[in-house]
């Protein structure tokens, strides 16, 4: 049982941060797939920068500005430009999980993967039994992340510059009425969300791990994106999703060791999606969403033609 | 020192194609792999059943292709083929091209583009590539084919070399059943598709043969590049009472052995390239650069001929090989009772050989 | 972010205004409008659908940056196109349409557009509550300030609208149509008010479209047409009705003709439309029907009257099949409809004008002429191709809209790019086609210009002439008065009194704030 | 017209300005670009065979794209082409290997059928949850992607798995050659006949009927369509079977013409890019017959490039990524107003 705490925390962290990215972007309307491309850009800059200069920390801020400019380019994509959200989304994401692999060709000269010795300090470590197990060898940011998911949620529930920000994604006009420019405020979200996708990313490489292997984040960006919507755009409702998924590969890791006799493995696999639809379903009942949330949500989905 | 006590029983050795075998220096560092992969220190390659000594044809015209069904940077036959192709480009000048080719559709129309652009080699790898290569090569009877992990003999311009890797995981089990205390063994999975789930079934069943109540456990990652993925199976799995690990999952493998590190357990790879970390025990290795060196040089030797050949435990082309790092700066016993299964190990590997020890192909979980 | 204190200096205009010019494309929204705003005063703001009011309007507010020409306020220029400015110049606005998110508390749609000085930027919910709690003294005190802005009333949203842009102490409070949802006695209160700021100093700007109204509030008018200004301001002793109408409608401007629709059937006495016993589920912020009894035969005009959220909404849902009577039988021409879809109803010839045109009436995105074909769609026609001429339906969308002389560009054009009252233009266009039986039209003229507002009122009458039925749901009486030959009142779900002509306006005010049952 | 030229034109320019980035990208870690434009027309176009597998890889975008292009219509981000697609593949291969003796036009042909009725089925479980109870469609479509997926694996790994060979693939057994439609290259006049005339029939379904309009109304604002007597759910339901069908077909497409088996993990990228490809076309029929010959051709150049440079695997994806960036952004002008317009006469 402890065993699969201290997994949920572990899987659950890098979800979470992503997903608290999410939220600031689904909040100031962008319905963002680039998530994936940014978390895995982040994962990969940690590790370049952290080697180059021997501090983890550095490798960390250097991640952090690299997400924010690609973000800031995303914006002007999508916002000056004029492209369509989800499609530079998912360019965003290709680029970030290319570019990451060709520039560890280029810049190391290596293929697939790359060891780091500069990784984040642990502060449990070694707890082998008992209750202890549950927070031991968890990196700092996996401590961290409760205090971010706090922050975001006063940041965006409990401040002006978050009425601001859900008002830009909700109901523009109502912004521009209030005096907000609602470009810049997703610009804005699209730097605070990079930002976090960097240090999930980061998480995932110098944290749970020490290297850099391409492609590591494996679909935890889309993820993060559906611990979003499943959270109902809401920071801790996101940060629960994200908890839930987590919960669920720990679960699943639990059942095929302990499950002897099996059943067809993909029945196992698929318990986490269906279970996802049923959760959405049944939360969809008790509360459905609002006519209008729906028809901001609709247009910011809804392509021109 | 690339010397390897489990060793194979003597193929005839090839100097000729051996690359310049550098030994291991043993770097201070307790990381594992930081550099890039070292060339394999096995001294003997894998075996060529047609031992023909290669004859470079006139550099500059000549085009190999390696077609992988898998990603490069798994620090395992991936990378350790692309190694191999680079020797092809060293050693005979040819002029080399390496595809990834992940999506099972695009197969056929990958090697078609090949063939279409004049390559005169074309290896592909793994048993999902057979179908492809089938369709293809008798539409091609310039190209000389090459399918690695391969079991169709009937093609006139393709040489297949068919492994049973899962029995040398039958060798690895014996080893994890002699190590073993706890009573239960692990394995990890990249997906649960039929040739792994073999191999784990092979493993249990051979460490079933030490002690009929050890179990097994297995665990999939469903993915061959989730390291983070492959941590938490691996400490879940040690948790979970089980000490010894045979990891068969590519990248993946990198977290089975971080988690290893962290929770004192042990592992056994399938790449020489694992063996800085001390939690490896040893690997289940295929000589994979070697033996596409060696059979680019047949596809141009006089006397080629295409066809099935085996390359696997028996032949030599598969084999387990014990750390030499864990021997030397392991626990004393475990290295004590290491060494006293080599003898069992030479014996299974030879019944294997001479037929006499059916290992089960068991395909289903 | 102070307030410019005390008056404005004396003899300077509050407001000027030099040649200002909009265009969006090719349609000139403003052309060299110039024009100076005496201080202390209510001044009116007239002219057509698509005279350019609102685009006055926002231009002042800073949210529209003029192609030409510059805004001063208290002698002082304002930057072009920056809402901050101009409201830290303490010019203050009730947009036309809804500007709150709906998603929003009260509180917190108050916090983000008419945030105060001072107060600290992280909050707390309770904190919060107290900051706003004097402001929502009238519209319902604070239990209103949890409350989601989309689940409040139609009216309380205007009356919050309102109250947001004085909370910021304006000095320029300019109100975009504002009484267009209110009901009388909430225009009197809010003409009230407005005259209370006037003589607290404050200059007030309002775009009104009822001449009656402009004469009960306004100190000076001023006339907008085809995006020039073509009269004032002028005060309104100095003006006559006769005039002011010219001015709004040019003098080479014809009046619309009503637009001939051939009714179904003769002019003998037929029932088109009854509920029996009707009642209905109540949502969420009307009741529901409780046994009404309606009756709407061929050739007259019923009108209901009543307060806004009196169960109209239901009566009309019900009718249009869009909610399902509980209880009780409903009948389009004579057959029992009651379960039967809104696609049967249609078919049947009934006609809907929906309450809120831009949510239920258009489709703001989609092009013109399919919003006005949308009927067309439903309609059930024997041929042998299922296959349909685009080409057709916007030749034949053009047609009934430029009927109707909806102001447009190009058939293609977006919907939301149309002005408030030619949007009502678009959806009279589509629901009073032939085919019509009978037309439930639910506030038809609300924030039509008055030649339109005339001119739908006597398409109403010639509909009725022509032997359709009518029921005409309206919050203005006048409207009802005229030309209603039947009025009910409904109050609390129920119809609650009947009246016949000639109407006696006490009675009917009476009926309608349930003081007569 | 000239509306959609410029369109046409500032999306090939914007590709262009794709390339040209990554070629810098490439240009300053020391590759050669210009074997990097010349691979991409060599590999879409000129090369032996590349022509053909543009279109190869252009029929399922297309047929998964137009579902697409349905569901978006009506207002509905059904992103499960992938899913539904898969399944579709799925029944198809079971419906031909439990009945492989049978005459193989009928076998097609119910294998066709089942498989538009799986796909459509594999929409229809999100669609109603969506109609019925307004369930995020987004979501489920995308979690019954990933049982799709896993409904391929249990299939090839499982009962359908090849049991003759070596049993080290998770594929299944290979259908019998009388049923296929083309051969491995995926192109036969049979196949293009078939998708051609899907093509023309979604696009008479949504342009020239009512239904098609209908559709766009709904999408747009479903309260207004119901104000107007349209009923959304059915509309709703249909547009999602529509687009699963779609998907679906293509799946049966996919088995009977170049894959003739199933492999586990086949294609995983279409579902996506057809989505893709719907936006790209603009959500036009044509548009999206067009893109999908665009990314067919991209797709068939990437499986060429690696041969004729020496480009590593990731800048590819980072290429297509590049693409996908930009290749939407719009040039904005003031699109629908024109001079000499009724309101100008009006204003006049
Ligand atoms: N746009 C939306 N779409 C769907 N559901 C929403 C949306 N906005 C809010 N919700 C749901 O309503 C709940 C309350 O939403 P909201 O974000 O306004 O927070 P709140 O109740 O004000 O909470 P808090 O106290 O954290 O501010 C959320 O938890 C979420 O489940
Ligand atoms: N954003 C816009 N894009 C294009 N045209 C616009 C836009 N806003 C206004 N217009 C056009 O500008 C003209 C003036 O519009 P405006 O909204 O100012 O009219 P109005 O006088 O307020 O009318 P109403 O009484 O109907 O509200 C109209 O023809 C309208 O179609
Ligand atoms: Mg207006
Ligand atoms: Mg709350």
């Amino acid at each position: 049982m402890e065993q699969i705490l201290a997994t949920t925390l572990r899987s659950a962290a890098p979800l979470v941060l992503v997903a608290t990215a999410g939220v600031f972007a689904f909040r100031a309307g962008i319905f963002h797939l680039g998530l994936e491309g940014l978390m895995i850009t982040g994962a990969f800059t940690t590790v370049a920068v952290g080697e180059a200069t021997g501090s983890v920390e550095l490798g960390i801020l250097a991640a952090i500005g690299v997400c924010m400019a690609l973000s800031a380019v995303y914006w002007w994509v999508i916002g000056p430009l004029g492209a369509n959200v989800i499609i530079a989304g998912l360019g965003l994401t290709s680029v970030g999980l290319g570019g990451t692999a060709f520039a560890l060709g280029a810049i190391f000269d290596r293929r697939g993967s790359m060891f780091t010795d500069v990784v984040l300090p642990r502060p449990v470590s070694g707890t082998t039994s008992g209750p202890g197990v549950i927070v031991s060898e968890h990196s700092i940011l996996v401590w961290i992340t409760p205090l971010i998911v706090l922050a975001a949620w006063i940041v965006l529930r409990r401040s002006r510059f978050g009425l601001r920000m859900t008002a830009a994604g909700e109901y523009p006009f109502a912004a521009r009425t209030a005096g907000v420019n609602p470009s810049i405020v997703r610009l804005q979200a699209l730097l605070i969300a990079g930002g976090l996708c960097a240090l999930g990313g980061a998480e995932l490489s110098v944290g749970a791990l020490h290297n850099f292997t391409e492609n590591m984040t494996n679909g935890r960006g889309f993820i993060a994106f559906v611990a979003v919507i499943f959270g109902a755009w809401h920071p801790i409702g996101a940060a629960f999703a994200g908890l839930f998924f987590g919960f669920a590969d720990a679960i699943g890791i639990q059942s095929q060791i302990n499950i002897t006799e099996r059943v067809p493995r993909e029945f196992v696999l698929m318990i986490p999606f269906v279970l996802t639809i049923f959760a959405v379903w049944l939360g969809g009942l008790w509360r459905r969403r609002s006519l209008e949330a729906e028809a901001g949500y609709a247009e910011l989905r809804e392509p021109d033609y | 020192g690339g010397d390897d006590d489990g060793g194979t029983a003597a193929p005839e050795p090839e100097p000729a194609e051996t690359p310049a075998t550098t030994a291991p220096e043993p770097e201070g560092a307790e990381t594992p792999t930081t550099a890039a992969p070292e060339p394999e220190p096995e001294p003997e390659p894998a075996e060529t059943p047609t031992a023909a000594a290669p004859e470079p044809e006139p550099a500059g015209e000549l085009t190999v292709a390696l077609v992988a069904n898998q990603r490069a940077g798994d620090l395992g036959p991936i990378d350790d083929l692309v190694r191999g192709l680079e020797m092809v480009e060293q050693d005979y000048g040819a002029d080399i091209t390496f595809i990834e080719a992940t999506d099972p559709s695009t197969f056929e129309t990958t090697l078609r583009n090949l063939a279409n652009q004049g390559t005169d080699i074309v290896a592909v790898t793994f048993p999902p590539m057979q179908d492809a290569v089938v369709a293809v090569a008798p539409d091609f009877p310039e190209t000389r084919w090459i399918h690695i992990f391969g079991f169709e003999g009937g093609v006139d311009n393709l040489v297949s070399i068919g492994f049973d890797y899962y029995k040398g995981t039958y060798l690895a089990g014996i080893l994890a059943g002699a190590l073993n205390t706890t009573g239960k063994v692990g394995f990890v999975g990249g997906v649960s598709i039929p040739p792994l789930n073999a191999d784990y079934n092979a493993f249990v069943a051979a460490a079933q043969t030490k002690d009929p109540n050890i179990t097994g456990e297995a665990a999939f990652a469903d993915s061959f590049e989730d390291p983070a993925k492959g941590r938490e199976l691996g400490a879940a799995l040690y948790d979970g009472g089980v000490d010894i690990i045979m990891t068969d999952a590519a990248a993946t493998d990198l977290g089975v052995i971080q988690a290893a590190e962290e929770k004192g357990g042990y592992v056994i790879g399938g790449s020489v390239n694992y063996f800085d970390s001390s939690a490896v025990i040893g690997g289940v290795l295929l000589y994979w650069a070697e033996l596409l060196h060696a059979q680019v040089g047949h596809a141009l030797s006089d006397d080629y001929t295409p066809g099935y050949v085996g390359a696997g435990v028996a032949e030599g082309g598969v084999d387990l090989v014990v750390n030499p790092e864990f021997l030397a700066n392991g626990p004393a016993e475990m290295v004590e009772i290491i060494n006293a299964t080599l003898a069992e190990i030479d014996d299974a590997r030879s019944q294997i050989k001479d037929g006499s020890l059916e290992v089960p192909f068991d395909p289903e979980l | 972010m102070t307030v410019p204190g005390g008056p404005a200096s004396a003899g300077g205009p509050a407001v000027r205004c030099r040649s200002l010019g909009v265009s969006f494309g090719a349609v000139r929204a403003l052309h060299g409008v110039s024009l100076d705003l005496a201080p202390g005063r209510i001044h009116a703001l007239v002219g057509q659908n698509g005279a350019g009011k609102t685009t006055l309007a926002k231009v002042l507010g800073g949210l529209q940056a003029p192609d030409a020409g510059d805004v001063h306020i208290a002698g002082r220029k304002l930057p072009s196109g920056d809402v901050r400015a101009a409201r830290a110049a303490g010019l203050a606005m009730v947009h036309q349409h809804f500007s709150l998110p709906p998603s929003f508390t009260v509180a917190e749609a108050l916090e983000l557009t008419a945030a105060r000085p001072g107060g600290r930027s992280v909050y707390r919910r309770a904190e919060l509550h107290q900051r706003w709690q004097d402001d929502v003294a009238e519209i319902g005190g604070e239990a209103v300030l949890s409350t989601r802005i989309r689940d409040l009333p139609v009216e309380t949203r205007q009356s919050l609208e309102i109250m947001r842009a004085l909370a910021t102490e304006a000095r320029v409070l300019v109100l975009d149509e504002p009484t267009a949802l209110l009901a009388p006695a909430a225009i009197d209160a809010l003409f009230e008010r407005l005259r209370r700021l006037r003589d607290g100093g404050v200059t007030v700007l309002v775009v009104l479209h009822k001449l009656r109204e402009v004469a009960a509030v306004a100190d000076t008018v001023s006339v907008l047409r085809d995006g020039e200004l073509a009269l004032g301001p002028i005060e309104m002793s100095e003006v006559s009705q006769g005039r002011l109408s010219d001015a709004i409608v040019g003098p080479a401007s014809q009046a619309d003709r009503a637009v001939g629709v051939e009714a179904a059937t003769g002019t003998e006495r037929r029932t088109l439309l009854e509920l029996v016993r009707v009642s209905s589920r109540e949502s969420a912020f009307e009741p529901g029907l409780r046994d009404v009894d309606l009756r709407v035969e061929a050739g007259e005009i019923v009108g209901i009257a009543g307060v806004e959220g009196n169960g109209q909404r239901s009566l009309v849902s019900v009718i249009a099949g869009l909610d399902v009577a509980a209880e009780g039988t409903v009948l389009i021409g004579g057959a029992d409809a009651t379960r039967a879809p809104p696609a049967g109803r249609r078919l049947r010839g009934l006609r809907l004008v929906p309450f809120d045109r831009n949510s239920e009436g258009i489709s703001r995105r989609a092009p013109l002429w399919l919003n006005q074909s949308a009927l067309r769609l439903v309609e059930r026609r024997r041929r042998r191709l299922p296959l349909i001429s685009l080409r057709q339906y916007k030749q034949q969308a053009a047609m009934e809209m430029d009927q109707w002389r909806v102001r447009y560009d190009a058939v293609t054009q977006p919907a939301e790019s149309l002005s408030g009252g030619n949007v009502q233009r678009l959806i009279l266009s589509r629901e009073l086609a032939p085919g019509l039986e009978v037309l439930v039209a639910a506030q038809p003229t609300r924030g039509l210009d008055f030649a339109a507002t005339d001119f739908v009122r006597r398409s109403l009458r010639g509909l009725r002439d022509a032997g359709a039925g009518v029921l005409l749901v309206s919050s203005d009486l006048d409207e009802l008065f005229e030309n209603s030959d039947r009025l009910h009142v409904m109050y609390g779900g129920r119809i609650v009194a009947r009246f016949e002509a000639p109407y006696d306006r006490r009675a009917v005010g009476d009926a309608m704030t349930g003081a007569r049952r | 017209m000239t509306g959609s030229l410029q369109r046409v034109a500032s999306t090939l320019l914007l590709v262009g300005v794709s390339f040209l980035l990554t070629t810098l990208i490439l240009w300053a870690s020391g590759y050669r670009v210009s074997e990097v434009f010349s691979g991409v027309i060599e590999g879409s176009l000129t090369a032996t065979g590349a022509a053909t597998s543009s279109i190869r890889w252009a029929i399922p975008l297309l047929l998964i794209g137009l579902g697409v292009v349905i569901g978006f219509r009506a207002g509905f981000f059904n992103i499960g082409g992938q899913g539904q697609f898969y399944v579709g593949a799925c029944c198809a291969l079971v419906v031909s290997l439990g009945w492989r003796d049978g005459p193989a036009p009928l076998v097609v042909l119910c294998g066709t059928a089942a498989a538009i009725m799986a796909g459509s089925a594999w929409s229809l479980l999100p669609g109603y949850l969506r109609v019925r109870f307004g369930t995020d469609e987004v979501l489920t479509t995308l979690m019954m992607n990933f049982i799709g997926a896993l409904v391929l694996q249990y299939l090839t790994a499982g009962p359908m798995r090849n049991p003759s060979g070596t049993g080290q693939t998770a594929a299944s057994e290979r259908i019998p050659e009388a049923f296929r439609i083309t051969d491995g290259s995926g192109v036969s006049a049979t196949a293009l006949l078939l998708v051609g005339g899907v093509a023309v029939l979604v696009w008479l379904l949504l342009e020239r009927t009512r239904f098609g309009l209908t559709i766009v109304l709904v999408g747009r604002n479903p309260t207004m369509a119901r104000w107007q007597g349209i009923d959304v759910r059915r509309v709703g339901l249909v547009t999602f079977a529509l687009s699963g069908a779609l998907a679906g077909l293509a799946g049966a497409v996919e088995l009977y013409g170049p894959g003739a088996r199933l492999v586990t993990g086949f294609s995983p990228e279409v579902g996506f890019t057809a989505v893709v490809v719907a936006l790209v076309g603009l959500l036009s029929v044509w548009g999206t017959a067009a893109a999908a010959i665009f990314f067919g051709g991209l797709q068939s150049a990437i499986l060429f490039l690696p041969i004729v440079t020496d480009l590593p695997p990731p800048a590819l994806v980072l290429l297509h990524g590049m693409v996908a960036l930009l290749v939407t952004v719009k040039f904005r002008s003031v699109r629908w107003r024109r001079p000499g317009s009724p309101a100008e006469a009006l204003t006049a």
